[in-house]
């Protein structure tokens, strides 16, 4: 594993989709004004964070934060960035979903670790549109990824495009909700 | 007219005999695996838990019958009754002692091999009449499996024929007499694997009785119950009972075979209480291995049978007769 | 495979296994094509305990969280309860007293070690030998009596919090704890005398269930399950947390890839957390349990966190993404098992039933951890 | 078996009746003496439930030691853990497969009632067995210990047969010692 590689590669690669940015960007930015009393504290990293995050690769602080690199790409990205990584003997440790329900976005998280000796983790995201939720697999990749993601889309209803097997897993067959979307209602 | 007097009363002792057997080995096991265990066992149900078998069959006559919708009803139901008849037939010819004998028969021996078969059949068709794949995929091993350990008993048993010439059970315990070298199993001068060939008979017994380290047929880990998966109350507590029965019957004929039966190993007092004493310690051999041991697979089952004890009871077999021809 | 299961004759049966069946630890489901006794394709099924911990974590303040952690993998609840207080003293910045750290290795480890006693008995009963799991048990009994001294549960622990854990170890508890390591550590030569030199359990578990390293990399599986097929990689080594570090600890590793290999590094761990509890137990230093200014209603700063322990099954981590208010936006547990046992599906493929329950087993799972 | 009273000798009841009771009594005696459980654990409770079956607890005392893998051959049910969706088919399968007389226990509150799992907004918790199964004793906790249970086996002996195998023990009598 080389770290400066995986991170010049994937530094790259989130480049590369920074065009495709600019639309995302114009989604209406709501200022949560219930969080803003609370968080006087750090108010500069509330700035940073309410703002939808760009496209591109942050170093982060590993005893602050858990991971060391931060990716955030185009979804259309994420094989290749399971590539880079599976190419440098990463394995892929889960991936989530998280519903932005008020920028209207979903975004899906990769981490990745490495069962090596050297400690590496690096972290994935990628935003799609809530309203039409389509993300290539990486099954094929990484075999672990099929449960993962079949888990994420019949939570989240993140469609993971070539899927082999997108059936309900956890909830019973006829379930027919998202349950962990926030605009979920029993 | 005496005859049959003897007859009738034989068989109400022996009926006696095989209702206590097979109501207090299930106690026996049960006891047993709890000391074994750190445990105490039964002992809450009358003193020392004796009055247990009684309250579980009393339990298991008061259930409920359901037959399985998709059960082929006829075999379903006769089952359990065919796998305990020829358990309790096999008792006609064991001798207990030496006029203690139901039954002489001159062929005893092949009499009791002939009905353990069906013991094997009735597994088979419990198992399909269910209509359970679990129960159909037991009986399909319990059926290979005991297919496959009946061939080195039988040969094996056929080394015991050569050497005392007899198929006569009771015969067979008389040319025993005398002191403990002249057992069977250390009739070193007839052939000198009779030890051996005493535990390929072993072995044999624990395979065709089904019970742990080759209890394929029930086989809790992977069949659920195996071939009595969906037999509830007094069925299931036929098989039991039937379970129990083979194993009297597995360890009596292991004694009468090999050790010598009622004779007694010093010389004096021979009698019914070696026999039973002999017998119920291999009981309880049996009951030791099985909270002793891991079950087999099925593969590692059959393959001990084909590749080895097969082959060994082959070998001991014309060993034995070469011994008998030369000395 | 025989020939005549790869010919194009087959005649496959479906077989459910579970979700209520002996051999599955649990409700676990196992959708079984069966080729005879051989196994065609084995399809796990989750979901029959799946009881909605990461939609409680939206629902509930980060301190009402905490019982959930007990209830995921009962059998390792201390590294559960370990990685929940890591993630949030790493999301709060929390400084725990040392005193507090040690103790919480301390409880994981006797943790550590009734899990592995338990799915030692588990497993040998899986194969169809009873009598182990009662000794297994019996000594499990000790190390329940010592950690509800402290904790008060017996199953479910919820002894950590934010900052510390709740109440101190006495001198009962050290002495109990000395004790009991030194009957502990002559059982495990005895467990190996009783179960592992036997004939048949060896022929059942050698080479049975192969998985390659790069299997398990591809699958994400942890634990056990990777260090028994050679990969060196544990998180208490490669990603030291809590006072791991100081504490000298060998790391099991078997290569042979099979069921033997995954049962001996359980065995094998056994007697190196004995190794790290009495090492803590000389280290402990005194000292207040619990941080001092924790704030009760707990306010970690906007953004995502992640923490991974070694749970008794595997890499155990947690990703909160926090919105800054007194509850999670979105809590993820990522658990140990849930990707040991994707593999069941691939590994499985041509084996006989009885050796893919054997393999099942090795993989040691908890179902409720993996349904979550 | 109900608070009627029985018959005395001197009313006009014929003995045959009587007689016909006692044999009951006998059947209910047998039946309580061996509660075979279902082997079948949820959740949590289900370790707990082996535990008691363990060799410090050890139900083979009162002949419940018998776990039966397969419900035609169990007398009671012991529904530990939670039940979802997901898993109610299963559990009522299960429960019809068992022969008549059968008897329910419900270990540990996510059997009772949903336990921790039961809030407002849930999706997928069945809100306790006793929901859609008769449940017969309820054993409380979280989850119950061994002792619970067994004190749970020997409530539902007293409700087959009437009389209660040991004597209560009293909490306050215990702390005294």
């Amino acid at each position: 594993m080389d770290r400066a590689k995986i991170k010049r590669e994937l530094e790259n690669l989130a480049a590369e989709g920074l065009p495709a940015e600019p639309p995302q960007e114009e989604t209406p930015v709501e200022v949560q004004t219930e969080a803003e009393g609370e968080d006087k504290a750090k108010p500069k990293a509330k700035k940073d964070e309410d703002v939808p995050r760009k496209n591109g690769l942050i170093e982060t602080e590993y005893a602050k934060r858990g991971t060391h690199l931060d990716v955030q790409i185009n979804p259309d990205q994420v094989v290749k960035a399971a590539e880079i990584l599976d190419a440098e003997g990463m394995t892929l440790e889960m991936v989530t979903g998280v519903d932005w329900l008020k920028e209207g976005q979903l975004e899906v998280i990769y981490d990745y670790s490495y069962p090596g000796g050297q400690l590496f983790r690096v972290v994935v995201r990628a935003r799609l549109d809530r309203n039409n939720p389509d993300i290539p697999t990486v099954c094929h990749l990484y075999g672990g990824a099929n449960w993962h993601e079949r888990e994420t889309w019949e939570m989240l209803g993140i469609n993971f495009v070539g899927h082999p097997q997108l059936e309900h897993f956890l909830l019973p067959e006829d379930a027919d909700f998202y349950p962990l979307r926030k605009d979920f209602k029993p | 007219m005496n005859e049959l007097i003897r007859l009738l009363s034989y068989m109400i002792c022996l009926a006696a005999f095989l209702g206590l057997n097979l109501a207090y080995l299930g106690w026996v096991e049960r006891k047993g695996a709890g000391h074994i265990q750190r445990r105490t066992g039964p002992k809450d149900v009358g003193p020392y838990g004796l009055l247990q078998p009684l309250a579980d069959g009393l339990k298991l006559m008061s259930k409920q019958l359901i037959v399985p919708a998709n059960a082929d009803r006829p075999l379903y139901m006769c089952a359990p009754i065919l796998t305990m008849v020829p358990a309790v037939l096999l008792f006609v010819a064991i001798p207990f002692g030496e006029h203690l004998v139901p039954r002489e028969f001159s062929f005893g021996l092949l009499m009791m091999f002939a009905f353990a078969s069906v013991g094997g059949m009735s597994i088979l068709i419990g198992g399909w009449g269910s209509g359970n794949k679990y129960s159909l995929i037991a009986g399909a091993r319990a059926v290979s499996q005991n297919v496959a350990y009946e061939i080195p008993m039988l040969i094996t048993a056929i080394t015991i024929v050569m050497i005392t010439g007899s198929m006569d059970l009771n015969e067979i315990v008389r040319q025993q007499g005398g002191y403990i070298w002249n057992w069977n199993v250390f009739r070193l001068d007839k052939s000198i694997l009779m030890p051996v060939s005493f535990l390929v008979f072993f072995i044999c017994s624990l395979a065709e009785t089904n019970r742990t380290p080759f209890d394929m047929g029930e086989c809790e880990g992977e069949l659920v119950a195996g071939y009595h998966t969906e037999y509830g109350g007094m069925g299931f507590g036929l098989f039991m009972m039937a379970e129990y029965a083979n194993l009297v019957i597995g360890c009596s004929l292991t004694t009468v075979l090999f050790l010598g039966g009622w004779q007694s190993p010093i010389g004096i007092f021979p009698g019914p209480h070696w026999f039973l004493l002999k017998m119920y310690f291999l009981i309880w051999s049996f009951v030791w291995i099985r909270w002793t041991y891991p079950r087999t697979t099925f593969w590692g089952l059959l393959n001990l049978s084909w590749k080895y004890l097969i082959p060994f009871s082959l070998v001991n077999l014309l060993l034995t007769a070469l011994f008998i021809k030369v000395f | 495979m025989s020939s005549l299961a790869q010919s194009q004759l087959r005649e496959t049966f479906e077989l459910n296994i579970g979700p209520q069946h002996p051999a599955t630890h649990g409700v676990l489901r196992i959708k079984v094509v069966m080729d005879g006794e051989y196994i065609d394709r084995a399809e796990p099924i989750l979901g029959y305990i799946h009881r909605m911990h990461e939609k409680m974590g939206e629902n509930r303040t980060w301190n009402q969280f905490w019982p959930n952690m007990g209830r995921l993998d009962y059998l390792s609840a201390m590294a559960y309860n370990h990685c929940y207080a890591g993630l949030m003293e790493r999301a709060a910045g929390i400084e725990v007293p040392e005193r507090a750290e040690y103790i919480r290795v301390i409880t994981a480890e006797l943790n550590r070690i009734q899990s592995h006693l338990l799915g030692f008995g588990a497993y040998i009963m899986d194969l169809g030998g009873f009598t182990p799991l009662m000794y297994a048990m019996d000594e499990r009994e000790q190390i329940l009596d010592l950690l509800e001294s402290v904790t008060g549960s017996r199953l479910t622990y919820c002894y950590f919090r934010f900052g510390g854990v709740y109440n101190d170890i006495d001198d009962d508890f050290i002495t109990g704890t000395r004790a009991f390591l030194k009957r502990f550590r002559p059982q495990i030569p005895m467990y190996h005398k009783l179960v592992t030199g036997n004939a048949i359990l060896m022929d059942r578990l050698i080479g049975v269930g192969p998985i390659s390293a790069d299997m398990c990399r591809k699958y994400g599986a942890t634990g056990p399950v990777l260090r028994g097929s050679g990969v060196n990689y544990d998180i208490r080594r490669n990603e030291p947390y809590s006072v791991y570090p100081e504490l000298d600890f060998d790391i099991p590793v078997y290569k042979e890839c099979d069921s033997m290999a995954r049962y001996m590094v359980r065995m094998d761990e056994m007697v190196q957390s004995c190794r790290i509890i009495e090492n803590a137990l000389n280290k402990l230093p005194e000292g207040p349990v619990m941080a001092e200014k924790v704030p009760k209603a707990l306010k970690p700063p906007k953004g995502d966190y992640h923490y991974a322990v070694e749970a008794a099954r595997g890499t155990f981590s947690m990703r909160t993404v926090s919105d800054g208010t007194n509850t999670s936006y979105r809590m993820r547990l990522r658990s140990p098992t849930y990707s040991n046992v994707s593999l069941f599906e691939e590994a499985s493929r041509g084996m006989l039933l009885s050796d893919a329950l054997a393999f099942l087993g090795s993989l040691d799972p908890v179902i409720p951890e993996m349904d979550r | 078996m109900g608070t009627e009273s029985l018959p005395t000798i001197e009313s006009a009841i014929p003995s045959a009746l009587l007689q016909f009771h006692q044999l009951d009594q006998l059947r209910m005696l047998a039946r309580a003496n061996s509660l075979w459980p279902l082997t079948f654990g949820l959740a949590c409770c289900a370790i707990e439930m082996l535990s008691s079956g363990c060799a410090r607890f050890d139900l083979s005392r009162f002949g419940a030691e018998v776990f039966r893998p397969s419900p035609r051959q169990s007398d009671v049910m012991i529904v530990a853990g939670t039940i979802n969706k997901k898993m109610l088919p299963a559990v009522k399968i299960l429960y019809d497969q068992m022969p008549e007389p059968k008897w329910v226990i419900a270990m540990g509150n996510c059997a009772i009632s949903g336990g921790p799992f039961a809030y407002p907004g849930q999706y997928n918790v069945v809100e306790g067995a006793d929901t859609f199964l008769p449940v017969d004793v309820y054993i409380p906790g979280c989850p119950p210990r061994p002792e619970a249970l067994i004190e749970g086996l020997l409530e539902l002996e007293e409700k087959i047969t009437g009389n209660r195998r040991w004597p209560r023990v009293k909490p306050e009598t215990m702390v005294k010692g």
